[in-house]
């Protein structure tokens, strides 16, 4: 059976996934906390393959995504939406499109029933509304990343916040605090503020049906809940999921699209090792 | 009781016979656009045809003299902003693939294509039977019309009007758009109307919108009394409604700018100040003259922000974008085709960057003012392409306290009340700072 | 005495200058302004007024108190005595605090362990503070938050290491903690802890203490008329002061730095949070003007986002950034994204120094456009606002305006980041002396 | 296919010192190669023209050496340059200001400003205050195609160039000058078209980059000598080794008047997308067939802008062809799919791009756009939209 890897190299943390035969044998994560990502991946890779009991020649593809084009031992290189998109619909089938909110980025791309990427939209160049800002509100908050998402659920009357610098945010929520407005309605005001800038990279790519969160703030439930606000306010027909395995979604996405093009060069009989 | 026997003594008074005199005018201005909307909503049953056109360089008599209808895109879109609905239009044409980056008139305008093409006053506009492209001095007109020809697959009639990048209009530029008008755009036009081409009557039109631009003239130029009696910016927008759209070369138009002129002379003569929503300007505290269109989302709040203050706008460009009168252009019944061409080339968007600073500088001096402002706008390119390059030159002219705000013409996304109103606060303690200096 | 006072709330700290009547300037004080604004505003005015009190004991103990050579030791160990009773009371507060945060249910399985790793963690922050507040040796900052903050984190660290709980539970109680201690004001009068600060200076230098204890009695309860008071800053809108009694940064700014140096005509501030180009005339009267803010690129955060970064402190970055070799350009403006280029550029082997100083530079050239929208620079040029504090920061702006600009005076007054408090309590006492010329 | 290998080839022999001059050229902000040329002969004059399109023909005949402006890339740190425009205006006229005002643009003896768009229009008026007693003239190109019309007002324009930088250089401009100056040109258009052709027939022998600086060195160098070095470039890399990657094929729209940076094509390239047409440098190709050798050469130059031009966002599309244009070009290319990608802030180009996109659509024709500025300097966000592109057609087509 076709043994394959997917290695998503992202700003935050390092995600491997072994497929085996189109099922997922192992997942493994490991945050960067500012080491340096060439060993973080090399640690992790073995891990994983440790915990699969698996050895590195045995596999007939590993595919990289996110910034691991730069890993010298790859088979192959895919880029983020493309595995995204294939990992959503891996996790659950019925998805057509996927949110993957990352550290720095948010993309959101639109696919078909094979996983082909129809239309995508990414954020540029200013960090206000992504996961890094978000972990930076938290903090100041004294809020664990992972309590977020159960506090924002409880707000009742969330704050108004636009447009908020993820730098100076601190100001600005510690200015909410001193103005007695509780952490909750907080939280919920920042996860509405990042859904409308969400909401406008899914309303340029005209999704609906099932939307699939991926990366790291897809279990965020709060975050979830002001996406699937903002949407059907916006009068976009879209059913807002997010799934455990919502962070894996790159690297599934990966390793899929590696055992396809091990099966596609296979059957033309070309050769491939590793890439160099 | 006729105003002019009242004995001006109270505050109260004053205030009272100002809001007399204002009705007058004010209320004929509405009637006039309004009576121009519903003219359009009917355009279609009365079996007018309808040509769109821009603002700028718009050829009202010509269009008129074969009986059709103008519609201005851009009018649209400003009273749409200032009715709050441009936000969603501007939403909608981003959705379909228009630029954040771009003008917020042109996605008002698809975006309220989209939303069923239903006017500012909430009657349904006449699509056209052509587009009339008289101005080209903005590229993004070119754009604007490229995209409505595909929407309504009509025909579109090119002016190309040259701009004037050596500081004038010179016979070849004249030659060149005279020639277009006879061999393109009246031609063309014959054959929408079904209708000749009539010099006697656009001569008599022409005459007509002479008369109404001197009394404009003198209207806008009542400023330079002390205190000025009218608010040639925010109240100016409202004076220029009826002559850059559809009425110049009317009777209408000849007549409101005469009602307008009388009303604003006995203004003058009592001394009293300008008309503000909330009442007559009681104390002028500060002259301006500004620079660049008004925001119109939130026009209300904006000009409060200047009033409030005791701020009074005695010159501005806009009151300049469908026409420069105030250097003595007149339409000119002698000469009607070389008159229209020049309009065309003469609009204020089509003046060299030099010529425009001696116009401001000029304004300047001449309405004595304490300052200028410059309102930059984020969607005009034509107007704010070079305005710090403005700034710094008038500064360096005049002497006089120079302020620079942005905001946009109807995307709400960028009038930031905040931000506006510290650099209005501190504009205006900053030319108090230099008079207390002198 | 008659007195006037400027405040300026700006959007990291608040400044707040006192002026005698003949507009010399007798007392500043500062704060962070990251809490409550009005808390923020009348603890400025409190430190600058004590600052004033302490300036007027010093002259008391001079021409009174007869100490002789210990006079000298006498004041610095009252002062660290003083500033040490303060920051005690705070952490006395953020204690009681944290205490109570134990209380509530989300400590319910680990209360004791919390209860005694926080007992621990106090019990060492106070022994830092003592050798911290030694006369003579100087804090990493001014304000109770940095200091006590990093000593928790310290303490935190071993505590956890050493199988406590764990590191971000006991970080979590101090960040939730923090934020009402700083809205809360010291409850005690001066004059309580002058006392008390007093009884920490060694017996050797106290002299005659009873003659020294009335004196600190009388010089702390001397009367000052506050004649008026201006507000200026970020935050100004905010401040509870008539109309009349705020001013436009921009015109405060302007007017501080003419006062500062009258010879100059161009102003550069960078604050936290706001940067700000003026032009002024020969009177400080501001002709033109630029700012940005609402994005930390081009602002003091932006560098205080890197040292957080790096780990460091924000004093350190500058002279790292001294040590550089190379020139390096930063492509990201964000703030966020050049912390993430930073990371790379080091993965691929750039040196620390060099990328910082490449990040300095990054920030001064975002503020010559704002300088350039301004006008440009006009000799003199004054460097105001808590970057100038930054050698690298200072050497950047050297080098940029003059391969642009030609050779220039470049001004940085050690008061540098009272400039604006200082020209809003100058236009207090224009104000005063207008009215009094009316009438 | 292979899979995808970077291409780490060392520079042939005979093509690397090509580049090398090529790269000098283009990182030649100072004009140090104009003022070489003009200390020949003291007599020389040089005239600077912007963007989009400008007869260079017509300054050649004058007997002055056309430079192109285009801005000054990611290579000018923006210092007075910014004053100049607000944060909403495009990035290339504060560039070719801080140019301006730096002295750089010093050994240029006079400017044309043709009319591209609001932004460059107003610069001519800016030029005016900044460069007092310097040639400055604003070239309006006709929106009317009718020969009789815009063709008469374009020649009058033309002719006013060439009398006002006729009167720096004293030199008339006769008929005769003006046509042998065409066939200049035509001989420089023969030579593009061939290196255009090659590339596209054969994406690998020619980088997106290198296409790139070589058509860049000809808005510095004299046309003859740069016929003669794009003749020299197509040689050397005939003869070279270079071999195919398992990259799509892409054309490229609406990068026609501010330049994209040299880093942020190489980046299209290692994200797996031959760029295989692009409209880069505009003007250098506007006019992409000869203009008439014989006749009347004033009506010659005109005729072939009036009829004889690709479609570009600042020309008025008369005929509504753009968008069949664009999807004719995709067929004869046989690319896989269309990056459109414009300048923030370039109301011409943004504001074509929905027609663009629309006929894209109507022929199920695969596009990707984003923006970009000269000075970008991060390519993370556009390595991930090509990326995925070419990983999309490489995966469903038929790689
Ligand atoms: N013709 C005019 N001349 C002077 N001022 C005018 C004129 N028309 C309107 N205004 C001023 O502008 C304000 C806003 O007018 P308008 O937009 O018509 O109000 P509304 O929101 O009630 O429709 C009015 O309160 C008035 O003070
Ligand atoms: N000792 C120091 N060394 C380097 N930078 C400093 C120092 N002190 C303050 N700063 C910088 O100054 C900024 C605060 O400046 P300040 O002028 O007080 O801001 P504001 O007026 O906006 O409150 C901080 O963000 C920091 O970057
Ligand atoms: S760019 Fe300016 S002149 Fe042109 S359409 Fe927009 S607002 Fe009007
Ligand atoms: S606003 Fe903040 S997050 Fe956005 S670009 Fe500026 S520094 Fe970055
Ligand atoms: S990039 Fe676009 S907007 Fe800017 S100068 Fe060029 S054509 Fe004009």
């Amino acid at each position: 059976m076709t043994r394959t890897a997917g290695i998503d190299v992202g700003t935050g943390a390092i995600k491997v996934a072994l497929m085996e035969g189109g099922r997922l044998a192992q997942s493994y994560l490991e945050r960067l906390r500012r080491r340096d990502v060439h060993e973080v991946v090399e640690e992790s890779f073995d891990a994983a393959l440790r915990q699969a009991g698996w050895r590195r020649d045995e596999l007939d593809y590993i595919a990289t995504t996110g910034e691991g084009d730069q890993i010298p031992w790859r088979t192959g290189h895919f880029y983020g939406m493309t595995t995204h998109a294939r990992g959503a619909l891996f996790i659950d089938p019925s998805a057509r499109g996927a949110v993957d909110i990352g550290a720095l980025h948010t993309r959101a791309m639109r696919f078909d029933e094979n996983g082909r990427v129809l239309q995508y939209q990414m954020t540029s160049q200013c960090a206000s509304g992504s996961g890094q800002f978000l972990e930076n509100i938290a903090r100041y908050l004294g809020v664990s990343i992972e309590e977020i998402g159960s506090l924002s659920m409880q707000a009742a009357e969330p704050e108004k916040c636009s447009s908020i610098c993820a730098v100076l945010a601190e100001t600005d929520v510690i200015n909410m605090v001193s103005r007695g407005i509780s952490t909750p309605n907080i939280l919920r005001g920042i996860h509405n503020s990042m859904a409308v800038r969400v909401a406008g990279l899914l309303r340029a790519i005209k999704t609906s049906g099932v939307l699939l969160l991926t990366g790291g703030l897809a279990r965020d439930l709060g975050l979830a809940a002001a996406i699937a606000e903002k949407l059907k306010d916006g009068g976009v027909q879209v059913e807002v999921r997010q799934h455990e395995l919502s962070v894996f979604a790159g690297a599934i996405g990966a390793a899929l699209w590696g055992g396809f093009r091990h099966q596609k060069l296979a059957s033309r009989g070309v050769e491939h090792g590793s890439a160099s | 009781m006729s105003t002019t026997f009242v004995n001006l003594s109270s505050a109260e008074e004053r205030r009272a016979a100002a809001n007399a005199i204002k009705d007058q005018s004010q209320e004929r201005q509405k009637e006039l656009i309004a009576g121009y909307f519903s003219s359009l909503a009917q355009a279609k049953a009365n079996g007018k045809k309808v040509i769109y056109t821009f603002v700028p360089g718009n050829l009202t008599e010509l269009i008129a003299n074969f009986d059709l209808l103008p519609v201005l895109p851009e009018i649209n879109a400003l009273q749409n902003g200032m009715r709050g609905r441009t936000g969603d239009f501007i939403h909608l044409a981003e959705k379909g693939g228009h630029s954040e980056d771009v003008c917020t008139y042109v996605k008002a305008d698809i975006g309220m294509l989209r939303s069923g093409n239903v006017g500012p006053t909430g009657e349904p506009l006449p699509k056209p039977d052509a587009l009339l492209l008289s101005y080209t001095g903005c590229f993004t007109f070119l754009k604007w019309f490229e995209l409505l020809r595909a929407e309504y697959d009509c025909p579109v009639i090119m002016l190309h009007t040259p701009y004037q990048g050596s500081g004038q209009i010179t016979p070849a530029m004249r030659e060149y758009v005279v020639k277009q008008l006879r061999e393109v755009v009246i031609p063309k036009l014959e054959e929408i109307s079904g209708k000749r081409y009539d010099e006697e009557k656009l001569k008599a039109a022409l005459a007509r919108s002479a008369r109404a631009e001197e009394d404009l003239v003198g209207v806008l130029e009542s400023a330079k009394c002390k205190p000025s009696p009218i608010d040639a910016y925010f109240g100016g927008v409202y004076y220029i409604g009826p002559i850059f759209t559809a009425f110049r070369g009317t009777q209408e138009a000849v007549d409101y700018y005469q009602l307008l002129r009388r009303e604003v002379e006995e203004r003058a003569a009592k001394k009293l100040g300008p008309v503000t929503p909330e009442g007559a300007l009681e104390h002028e505290r500060y002259r301006l003259v500004v620079e660049g269109p008004p925001n119109w989302t939130s026009f209300r709040e904006f000009w409060k922000m200047f009033y409030g203050e005791g701020a009074v706008v005695v010159a501005s460009s806009y009151t300049k974008v469908g026409g420069l009168y105030d250097r003595g252009f007149r339409h000119d019944a002698s000469r009607p085709l070389e008159s229209l061409a020049d309009y065309c080339m003469g609009c204020y968007t089509n003046l060299s960057l030099p010529d425009r600073i001696d116009l401001l500088a000029r304004y300047i001096e001449d309405y004595e003012a304490d300052g200028f402002l410059i309102n930059s706008v984020k969607s005009c390119n034509s107007f704010s392409s070079g305005q710090l390059l403005i700034l710094r030159e008038l500064e360096r002219r005049t002497g006089r306290a120079g302020g620079f705000i942005e905001s946009d013409l109807v995307d709400p996304r960028y009038f930031s009340a905040a931000n506006i109103k510290n650099r209005l606060e501190s504009y205006f303690q900053m030319i108090e700072a230099k008079r207390q200096r002198v | 005495m008659e007195c006037l006072i400027g405040i300026d709330l700006g959007s990291t700290t608040t400044k707040a200058v006192v002026l005698d009547g003949e507009g010399r300037l007798v007392g500043r004080g500062i704060t962070n302004s990251r809490s409550n604004y009005d808390v923020a505003a009348k603890v400025a005015k409190s430190e600058a007024l004590i600052n004033v009190r302490f300036e007027m004991l010093k002259r008391a103990l001079r021409e009174e108190a007869r100490l002789g050579e210990t006079l000298a030791s006498f004041e610095a160990s009252l002062l660290a005595g003083y500033r040490l009773e303060c920051f005690l009371g705070s952490l006395r507060r953020l204690e009681a605090h944290c205490r109570r945060d134990l209380e509530n249910a989300r400590f319910e399985d680990d209360r004791p362990a919390m209860q005694e790793a926080l007992q621990r963690i106090f019990a060492g922050v106070e022994a830092s503070a003592r050798r911290v507040f030694e006369p003579g040796s100087v804090a990493r900052s001014d304000f109770f938050r940095d200091l006590a903050g990093s000593s928790y984190v310290e303490l935190a660290a071993q505590v956890a290491r050493a199988g406590g709980p764990s590191f971000d539970r006991l970080v979590g109680v101090y960040d939730r903690n923090i934020i009402p201690v700083e809205n809360e004001t010291e409850t005690r009068s001066f004059e309580e802890l002058l006392l008390e600060a007093f009884a920490h200076v060694p017996a050797p230098l106290r002299g005659d203490e009873r003659a020294i204890e009335r004196l600190l009695r009388e010089v702390s309860t001397r009367n000052f008329e506050v004649v008026r008071t201006v507000g200026t800053g970020y935050g100004r809108v905010r401040l509870p002061f008539p109309k009349d009694c705020i001013r436009s940064e921009i015109l405060c700014h302007g007017l501080g730095a003419h006062l500062m140096f009258p010879a100059t005509r161009t102003v550069l501030d960078i604050g936290g949070q706001d940067t700000k180009a003026i032009q002024i005339d020969d009177q400080g009267v501001v002709t033109s003007f630029q700012m940005n803010d609402r994005c930390a690129a081009g602002c003091g955060r932006y560098l205080g986002y890197i040292a957080d970064e790096m780990n460091i402190g924000l004093h350190e970055l500058g002279p790292m950034a001294m040590q550089a070799r190379r020139r390096v350009k930063i492509n990201s403006t964000c703030t966020v994204f050049a912390g993430a280029e930073f990371r790379d550029r080091l993965a691929a082997g750039q040196s620390r120094e060099d990328i910082v100083a490449g990040l300095h530079r990054a920030i001064i050239l975002r503020a010559m456009s704002l300088l350039a929208r301004s006008g440009g620079i006009a000799n003199e040029f004054t460097f105001t606002g808590g970057v100038a504090k930054n050698p690298a920061a200072v050497r950047a702006l050297r080098e940029v305006a003059e391969e642009n600009y030609g050779k220039l005076t470049l001004n940085i007054a050690p008061d540098s980041i009272y400039t604006g408090a200082i020209g809003a309590a100058t236009f207090a006492l224009r104000d005063v002396l207008a009215a009094a010329r009316q009438s | 296919m292979s899979i995808v290998v970077e291409q780490k080839e060392a520079l042939d022999a005979r093509i690397a010192p090509l580049l090398a001059r090529a790269q000098a050229l283009y990182e030649d902000l100072d004009l140090r190669a104009v003022q070489a040329w003009k200390s020949e002969d003291p007599s020389r004059r040089a005239i600077g023209f912007l963007p989009v399109y400008a007869p260079r023909e017509v300054v050649h005949a004058a007997g002055a050496l056309p430079v192109g402006i285009v801005g000054g890339g990611d290579q000018v740190e923006i210092v007075r340059g910014d004053s100049y425009f607000q944060s909403y205006i495009c990035h290339l006229p504060r560039s070719v200001v801080e140019l301006a005002v730096s002295g750089r643009l010093a050994p240029l003896d006079g400017f044309l400003f043709p009319s591209t768009c609001d932004v460059i229009r107003n610069l001519s008026g800016m030029f005016q205050i900044l460069l007092p007693g310097k040639f400055v003239h604003y070239l309006d190109l006709p929106q009317n195609f009718d020969r009789r019309l815009g063709g008469e007002f374009y020649q009058h324009e033309m002719r006013t160039v060439a009398r006002e930088v006729g009167k720096l250089t004293g030199i008339e401009v006769s008929d005769e000058r003006l046509r042998a100056s065409i066939v200049a040109w035509n001989a420089n258009r023969a030579a593009l078209r061939e290196l255009r052709a090659l590339r596209s027939e054969r994406p690998w022998l020619v980088p997106t980059a290198e296409h790139y600086l070589v058509l860049r060195a000809g808005y510095l160098l004299p046309v003859e000598e740069h016929t003669r070095f794009v003749r020299d470039y197509l040689a050397a890399v005939r003869a070279s080794a270079r071999h195919p990657l398992d990259n799509i094929r892409v054309l490229v729209r609406g990068a026609f008047c501010e330049q994209p940076p040299v880093a942020l094509l190489r980046t299209l390239e290692r994200a797996g997308c031959y760029v295989v047409d692009d409209d880069f440098l505009q003007g250098a190709h506007l006019i992409p067939n000869d203009v008439r050798e014989d006749g009347d050469p004033w009506e010659a130059l005109s005729d072939a802008f009036l009829h004889g031009t690709v479609p570009t966002a600042s020309i008025y599309d008369e005929k509504a062809e753009k968008g069949d244009a664009l999807v004719r070009r995709v067929r004869e290319q046989r690319v896989d799919g269309v990056i459109l990608m414009a300048p923030s802030f370039c109301d011409p180009a943004l504001l074509d791009q929905p027609m663009l996109q629309a006929a894209l659509e109507k022929a199920k024709i695969p596009f990707t756009s984003f923006k970009y500025a000269e000075d970008t300097g991060q390519f993370q966000v556009i390595r991930e939209q090509a990326g995925t592109f070419a990983d999309a057609i490489k995966l469903w087509g038929s790689a």
